[in-house]
């Protein structure tokens, strides 16, 4: 057992490390994430991309360079480290680059692939809508074939990233009604550009916008620009939820709060409180710490099986649930030590960090999937205990739909 | 044993359901947040003039002479739909100001726009002209410079006072400042029994009807049992507020356990209930446009406000020990 | 708003008041449940009941005296009052007796019920099965009908308070596998002394044992003791576990502990300990103390209904839930108040309330509906959410036994 | 990076699991309960002929020369059958013997039946007749007088005891004393690590078979949320486990955080999952006859051992707070 890089692997990191010292003054500073300029942030992943850095895993001959998922967590580690931004499409090329490869033409490979790893082009994954999140195969969203075999697109999506950005989608639409819900499905390239295509940004009870709802309305897509058979969506929607579990390469370490710099403002608070309040701040603090210890900790595990050449099965998702608890009762405390500031919106110095981060965290334990559907996804996949009866296998969506489901 | 509300009680429940939900709701604290220009409901000139925020003083002073029981029961319902400004604020004053029948009844008519000053930042401080809080052992009130801030709550209008020139309301007076702010803390309470109620309700009825793989989701256990402990945690505060009330009227030897156990688990069982409303609505509960959050705010609000919920259940467990044994 | 009795209240309170107190010497005092001598109880129970408090809500013509809930809820209250140990036979009043009342012959009352209010008989309710807790319905225990009429009863029943003590019980069986595992079900009296019936104590974690497994070897009942009709048995047991809410009376003041001498333990221990672990200390009993209360003024709340002559609903059951983790939490404290003591199962003065407190919690989440089913049902009647879809209503109890249910 | 077993550990798992696994189990544990004549298994005497116990005994004084992560790999496999004597008990005593050669040889090979003493009841104090033990700043041996008490959970020998005469085993040796509690505390969480694992298993194995209203109890989310919640609690011990005995082997300086991290996570995650085993059996859980009381005995017990889980979260905020801005 040790936590040292394999040779092979050092000297990718001494590379990655060099690459991104010498370039840290054009890629700039890792600050909040609604904080960056899109314009910049594309010069950004163009620059990576240009020095190799961009999609690793992806094969040569969609643009990568056929690398390990373990250069690709040795990156992440590393412009994390050096406080590189993220990539912006980043959506791009965990879900939707993915998804062309596997089911797209050689056209549409040639046209998009190279481009969105660039981020000349950004993308965004149309599939949640208003009725249908957890279920998601219950979707409304309709596609028409017209005799010039065009398909026209009707109907609304929902929790969108980067939707307002976006130059494609990934869309996924319902073909057949009168067949059981996850048959009648396909999926198609969308031009976001097109018209038709209203974008509106979702705010959320933070005050952020980070989804967008997006309409469609009978905005034409040609039937080559279809990602795998009519009616076959589902098994392709398949392929994308799968590449994003992988996108989470050395993820699991984050619960959505820097950890260090939690325990700098309760250091910094707990100070001024009586020795009996220190100590109940220090149990939960404590308890809390420990969760992160253990997701950190968890996490490097899941980055030797990456290391060792094995992706990660659905126990990744672990992770996120002892994290959003964690995280949450890490938000009430750093709230409660703020004293009088915490009935305020930002504290008296104008800094809401702590504030906006207990707003945004009851988001997180439904965003990417509500804890109960990974209570279920544990359940089921990773310890075996059996499904639910389903009661919508067996009929069609239209009657579904019928009984409001 | 008759352990419940009676049927005036009821009416004046129903009664307050009425002209609270006239004005106030989720929407209009949303408003508040949205534009800070925009009026909190019903405000304290309505509420004075409904008649609501007097109940507690005397009918010698123009108010309504009722006990505090009634109080809790307008006040539940002005929690129901996120009004304000607060019944706290009027119920501690009523309290303070007790035997100074000018000020009570400038309290019952409008002309006197108080709020209660405890060092922090102070409930219903936005619209206040005069301030009341305990300067050593003596109830004072004053003018006060108020500064607002960015609020996570605008329907608590909370924000900072520097109290001005003071005079004495009444000296040698700490302890009827303790008995107010204990009566402050139950129908505190009584106004997060109702938002927590109102946060259920809205829950289940969403879950009745949302589907997911064939069936209303309220189906599920995961969801059921969340909405059944919120439930549970309600009743359970009905009933703590209730007897905090009764206590507040006729026991006052009980009413520093009531009160804390009010206020403890008012803040546990109203920050379960928002919690449980956003988590069950999956993704549009955590909208903008959706009114849980706005429950949410109330709850991480309310649990900070007349001490926290580590401070309430602390001295729940300091009075039974005190009392352990006798 | 008030807690006094009403002046009929109050006048049968000092009525029972004054039998209590001038009986005190026979009645004896409440120790622990397992303590008491079943001859003194029976005799305790005689007492009792020939001075009218005993069965006061049943009709006349059953032995009772036809009063109300309430007055049964203040010999209640004035039984623990003075200590007053409680009736031996409170599940033959509770739920056996009400049986018989609703479905029983004129012969079958007449023999059973006065007795059974006497105390002369003890009788135990035999419905829980090894292959059926939750699932009442699915009970296995089979009856089959000869040709004389006599009923044939092979099977098992557990979770059976009383048993070793019982001359009858009421039995639940399974008459007819070919339909709806609800529709074949049967209910009997059956004599426990007759022969087949062996009795078996069941010792539970805590060492005690409370149940008891009992066996039915073609054991044979007259078709006179069948209550109900034939197949008619689910809706007779209903009505046995209705009545068994409704001898709740008083209840919901009660979380298994006493919390005054709960209060009494930590005043006693705090003080040993650091100021620091006083502060957590207080903080958790602080939190099962409003517990504890929530549940005594909810409770009064019931009562309150009670004494307007209204019947508790399911949201009786409430409490229960959270006084399960309640008590819980108080155990867990009171042990770990016992210091170096709480890793031994008696303290070094040879009592072991609260060690045996915490091993009798566990059961007490699951014994009388564990809480997750009565979570279902506070849910699905209370709240009116939606049950779940069943699996097992269109299938025969044959059918569903061969799948493995 | 390799933060993982390799294959030898992985063997010395599946050897310990055989040994350990042919005379220990839960009907074992539950007969010590019955019978206080009967024997632990495997017994002092087995378990130090076996060679497990002294793992990390040097091979020059006839232990193992192992890892500290080897002895926790065992340890895993013994808490999994709630096997006794505790590997803790050899773990600590191999630290504070260091040095001690004739010592560390009787420990290796039998000779020595030793138990320490922190002050409480002692771990494994039934069947030891010498006692280690901190005097001042020295590390201490010498004979003991074992009482012995109702237990819990008798697989842990638990006794109070009087020390009698003792003699110097290092001088002025309070860190190497503090090592070996931490070390102690790591291997006292690789046992949980197993009670809790397989306590899961357990669970999920019945709720597969066991049916009610037409399906498998596993299928209903209250069950299997539950079950996941531990499993999730379970693996989060083992990441902090392999992290404490890593440390414990590499990085003395990281030794108190992870320790301090593992004995807490051990505590609380090997409660939750005993408590969900017994939840999910319904009324077999609680029986005597079945086996899910005595994981919740172990339970019960080791979250006291070693300071308590309280504690350990207490010292996990300490040094992060004290590390804090560094």
């Amino acid at each position: 057992m040790d936590f040292d890089d394999t040779p092979d692997e050092a000297a990718w990191r001494a590379e990655v490390r060099g690459f991104l010292t010498e370039h840290k003054a054009e890629l700039g500073d890792r600050g909040t994430r609604l904080d960056f300029d899109p314009e910049v942030a594309k010069q950004r992943q163009a620059l990576l991309y240009d020095a190799g850095y961009v999609g690793v895993t992806w094969p040569v001959e969609a643009g990568g360079r056929g690398g390990t998922p373990m250069q690709q967590a040795i990156i992440d580690q590393e412009m994390a480290r050096a406080g590189v931004p993220g990539l912006i499409n980043l959506i791009g090329i965990g879900m939707c680059g993915p998804t062309v490869i596997y089911h797209g033409s050689e056209d549409q490979k040639s046209r998009y692939l190279k481009r969105l790893l660039r981020g000349d082009d950004i993308w965004c994954q149309l599939f949640s809508e208003p009725a249908s999140g957890s279920d998601l195969a219950a979707l409304r969203t309709k596609a028409v074939q017209d005799e010039q075999g065009d398909w026209h697109i009707s109907g609304q999506k929902v929790w969108t990233t980067l939707a307002h950005l976006s130059d494609y989608g990934i869309l996924l639409t319902r073909t057949d009604p009168d067949v059981a819900k996850h048959r009648g499905l396909t999926m198609f390239v969308v031009d976001m550009k097109a018209p038709g295509v209203t974008v509106r940004p979702l705010k959320q009870m933070s005050g952020g916008a980070d989804f967008n709802e997006v309409f469609f309305d009978d905005v034409v897509i040609k039937d080559s620009e279809r990602l795998g058979d009519v009616g076959d969506g589902w098994r392709t929607a398949l392929t994308t939820l799968m590449s994003e579990r992988l996108t989470l390469g050395g993820g699991g370490t984050e619960i959505g709060v820097s950890i260090e710099r939690m325990a700098e403002h309760v250091a910094d608070r707990i100070v001024g409180l009586p020795d009996e309040r220190q100590a109940l701040v220090r149990q939960d603090f404590g308890r809390a710490y420990v969760a992160s210890l253990g997701m950190r900790y968890t996490g490097y595990r899941l980055l030797t099986a990456i290391s060792q050449g094995n992706l990660p099965g659905p126990e990744a998702s672990a992770g996120k649930l002892a994290g959003t608890t964690a995280a949450r009762d890490l938000a009430d405390l750093a709230v409660r030590l703020l004293g009088d500031d915490g009935v305020y919106a930002a504290q008296s110095d104008g800094t809401d960090t702590w504030q906006t981060l207990q707003a945004v965290l009851p988001g997180m334990a439904i965003a990417g999937g509500t804890n109960e559907v990974l209570r279920n996804i544990i359940g089921e996949r990773v310890l075996g205990l059996p499904a639910e009866p389903r009661a919508d296998k067996d009929k069609t969506y239209r009657e579904l739909a019928a009984a409001g489901a | 044993m008759h352990f419940d509300l009676d049927s005036e009680q009821r009416d004046l429940a129903a009664a307050a359901a009425d002209f609270l939900g006239g004005s106030a709701s989720p929407g209009v604290a949303r408003g508040l947040l949205d534009d800070a220009g925009a009026a909190i409901a019903p405000g304290r000139v309505e509420l004075v003039k409904s008649g609501f925020a007097a109940i507690t003083v005397p009918e010698s002073a123009g108010g309504g002479g009722g006990s505090v029981l009634d109080l809790a029961v307008v006040a539940e319902q002005a929690g129901r739909v996120l009004a304000g400004p607060s019944l706290v604020t009027f119920a501690r004053a009523a309290v303070l100001l007790d035997g100074d029948d000018t000020r009570l009844a400038a309290l019952a008519d409008g002309s006197l726009a108080v709020a209660i000053h405890d060092g922090g930042p102070v409930l219903d401080a936005v619209g206040a002209d005069s301030f009341l809080t305990l300067a050593g052992d003596d109830i004072v009130i004053g003018s006060g410079t108020v500064t607002t801030r960015d609020p996570i709550d605008a329907t608590r209008g909370l924000a900072d006072v520097e109290i001005g020139d003071t005079e004495v309301v009444a000296a040698g007076a700490a302890d009827r400042w303790r008995t107010a702010r204990l009566v402050g803390q139950v129908v505190l309470a009584a106004e997060g029994l109702g938002t927590a109620a109102r946060a259920v309700e809205v829950g289940i009825a969403y879950t009745k009807e949302r589907h997911a793989f064939g069936r209303p989701i309220g189906s599920y256990q995961a969801v059921k049992h969340a909405l059944v402990d919120a439930y549970v945690a309600v009743e359970q505060l009905r009933s703590l507020v209730w007897w905090g009330a009764w206590a507040a009227d006729h026991a006052p030897d009980e009413l520093p356990l009531a009160a804390a156990a009010a206020k403890g688990q008012a803040a546990v069982a109203l920050e379960g209930a928002a919690e449980t409303l956003i988590q069950v609505h999956g993704g549009i509960g955590f909208t903008w446009e959706h009114d849980a959050h706005l429950f949410w705010r109330r709850a991480k609000v309310d649990r900070f406000l007349l001490g926290d919920d580590v401070a309430a259940f602390d001295e729940v467990a300091r009075i039974a020990l005190a009392g352990a044994g006798r």
